[in-house]
């Protein structure tokens, strides 16, 4: 018996140029506000952009954005509805946001599932939002999108840059490509994590401060724009 | 009308599992599909039709579905699912993305959402046969 | 074919008086200083405690607690060494602290593998740090070990907070106690936490401000025990 | 020694099934030990010898063992562990916690850790026989 779902995912990515994986070992490093910020500012910019929330158990994007009311529309698939200008795609929409205990295999199923029904159509970029730790989501991507290319996210803590290392090791272990490492919620104006990773032959992609008022601007998506959160997720977009 | 999209995949896995047998021709395939995802089997059956390529142009489709049957990891209790025990949004949730019946759905006996789907979930390619 | 090892797994636990997962559909939230500070303190006041850390695919206990160069030892069993007055137990002795990617069927066998083979003996409190997320650990949790308690971790955000919600919505479904929620990284006087908290019938346990000098004191136990943070989780203490 | 902890799960569980098939004497039991975990046979034997309770005090212990399969998820290589290629760290490792195999072992053929155990992995009860 052959689980068909497999042999249709490469059909689905073919016309969408750059598959970008935010992700870090380490969960609450800001991969979902990164992941929501880097799509608008990317389609700000004019490319075609597609958001696809994969942290299952904890989706969190459709919060940061302010997307409620929207359903994909069935077309011989499903298509993702545009919304901020990306088109967005989120298993809330199954889940209603309620409460979805999955265990891996679950959550492995309901990947293989979206990636095989989901019509992105022609995208510059596909922007995928990372559930924390090394586990289900993260191996089938490398697995199954052999272009999806890593952007990892740390923040200045030895327990986040420790992931980040281990993370770091089984990409280059399987030769997938890193974009870089972004460190996130900077204190102060220590360039410790930016030679460890050039120590670790990645690149230092941006250098994001803490921002006490980011969150007033959780489910605002013009303010999230304004925030120099953003002007410095916009610094990332040349390495792309 | 997602079927469409599951309906792609069956036959590029067909294609897929043809090549691999070096089949020039192939005449028929067979599906499995399990209850879980209520998929309209009069759908992806027009769908497999308009999809066919010239390999698949004497091919017949052959359909069996699976009841869906969950078992509880906690209390090891068995159910058959039943569609009708749930409103339409949960019903429709599930035809999209099967895995959020662990939203949706209980175990009967001891109400743990923690139960596996041990038959019926998606669409498999069984078989095929054909011609070299 | 059965597998014996849940059939042994009651019997580890007879002597062990209390099970508190410290947890939160979140990751960053403080969870795992918060198990490694709860559990130095349950050791000073002169409990004897246990620390599981279950977060196989990203372990950080031993860090915050700056544990290297010890073992089990094995005795009809394994028997976590003593480290800092807590009786200690992580993935890390057998995975040498390197990249260890586990899908949730890994994580699921080697928790049950553990669970089955360590021999913690009489304790008053076995501490468990969880990984994020809602997914094999925290389910086989509930399933194997029904005296287990979960202590729930939020911080101020919201993003936060609905997947705090979540896990709630999960435990009491179940009927799964819930020592209570802390809410940690408070960077003002806001009582919001507190009032959703209590709203969803919880015992809201401990604000705990947020501290940018904690990070200088990972891996030093002593020190860690004379931040404020420390001062803070002691105030949980009476409600276990 | 830690088998004497593994002994200790299948002396349990085989008291649970003798219960359920409501045995008042237990005369074989059958286990299976995956070659993966590298189980001291002679020490599991010796445990449940000592370990033996009243309903097992003519029980024969019969243990087969299973070579351990692993499969990549990758490319679908399928191999078998050798003990010989792991240095005696990585190989005790996994002897304790056989799921730290994806720390130390690799696929061969195309270098990922993202394999499957499909068989040989610790220690099973099969079945169980005895008098009523
Ligand atoms: N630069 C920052 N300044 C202040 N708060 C931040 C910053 N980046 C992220 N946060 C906050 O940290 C928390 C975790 O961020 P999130 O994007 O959800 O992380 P992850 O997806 O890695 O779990 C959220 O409450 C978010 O608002
Ligand atoms: N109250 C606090 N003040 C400052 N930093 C904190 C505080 N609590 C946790 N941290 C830091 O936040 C990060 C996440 O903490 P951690 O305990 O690893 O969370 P989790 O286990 O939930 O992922 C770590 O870098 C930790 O040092
Ligand atoms: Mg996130
Ligand atoms: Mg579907
Ligand atoms: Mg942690
Ligand atoms: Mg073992
Ligand atoms: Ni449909
Ligand atoms: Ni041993
Ligand atoms: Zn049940
Ligand atoms: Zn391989």
């Amino acid at each position: 018996m052959v689980d068909p779902r497999v042999s249709i995912i490469d059909e689905r990515m073919r016309d969408i140029r750059k598959v970008i994986a935010v992700s870090s070992g380490k969960g609450g490093v800001g991969k979902s506000l990164i992941a929501s910020i880097l799509g608008l500012t990317l389609a700000k910019k004019g490319y075609k952009v597609g958001l696809f929330d994969l942290d299952f158990t904890s989706p969190s994007t459709h919060i940061i954005l302010g997307i409620e009311g929207v359903q994909p529309k069935e077309d011989k698939g499903i298509i993702p509805p545009k919304v901020h200008g990306l088109e967005y795609m989120s298993i809330v929409y199954y889940s209603r946001d309620q409460a979805t205990p999955l265990r891996g295999a679950d959550v492995s199923n309901a990947l293989i599932e979206l990636l095989s029904i989901t019509k992105w159509g022609k995208l510059d970029f596909l922007v995928l939002d990372m559930p924390p730790g090394i586990g289900d989501a993260t191996l089938d991507l490398i697995r199954l999108i052999k272009k999806a290319e890593f952007l990892i996210v740390t923040t200045p803590s030895q327990l986040a840059f420790e992931t980040v290392k281990k993370l770091a090791s089984l990409l280059n272990g399987l030769r997938v490509p890193i974009v870089g490492v972004v460190e996130n919620m900077k204190m102060n104006q220590s360039e410790t994590i930016r030679q460890q990773t050039q120590k670790l032959g990645l690149t230092y992609l941006s250098g994001i401060p803490y921002d006490p008022n980011i969150e007033k601007t959780i489910g605002k998506t013009n303010r999230l724009l304004d925030t120099r959160f953003a002007k410095k997720v916009e610094q990332i977009v040349p390495s792309l | 009308m997602h079927e469409w999209a599951l309906a792609e995949a069956v036959i590029a896995a067909a294609a897929e599992a043809a090549e691999k047998e070096r089949l020039k021709e192939i005449t028929e395939v067979w599906i499995k599909v399990g209850e879980l995802q209520q998929v309209e089997l009069d759908i992806l059956e027009f769908a497999l039709s308009q999809l066919k390529t010239d390999k698949f142009k004497n091919a017949k489709f052959k359909i069996a579905t699976a009841k869906a049957e969950l078992q509880c990891r906690v209390c090891g209790h068995k159910w058959v699912f039943n569609k009708e025990t749930l409103d339409k949004d949960a019903a429709e949730a599930i035809h999209f993305v099967p895995e959020v019946a662990h939203t949706y759905i209980k175990c009967p006996k001891c109400g743990s959402p923690d139960f596996e789907i041990i038959e019926g979930r998606g669409v498999w390619l069984e078989s095929i046969k054909g011609a070299k």
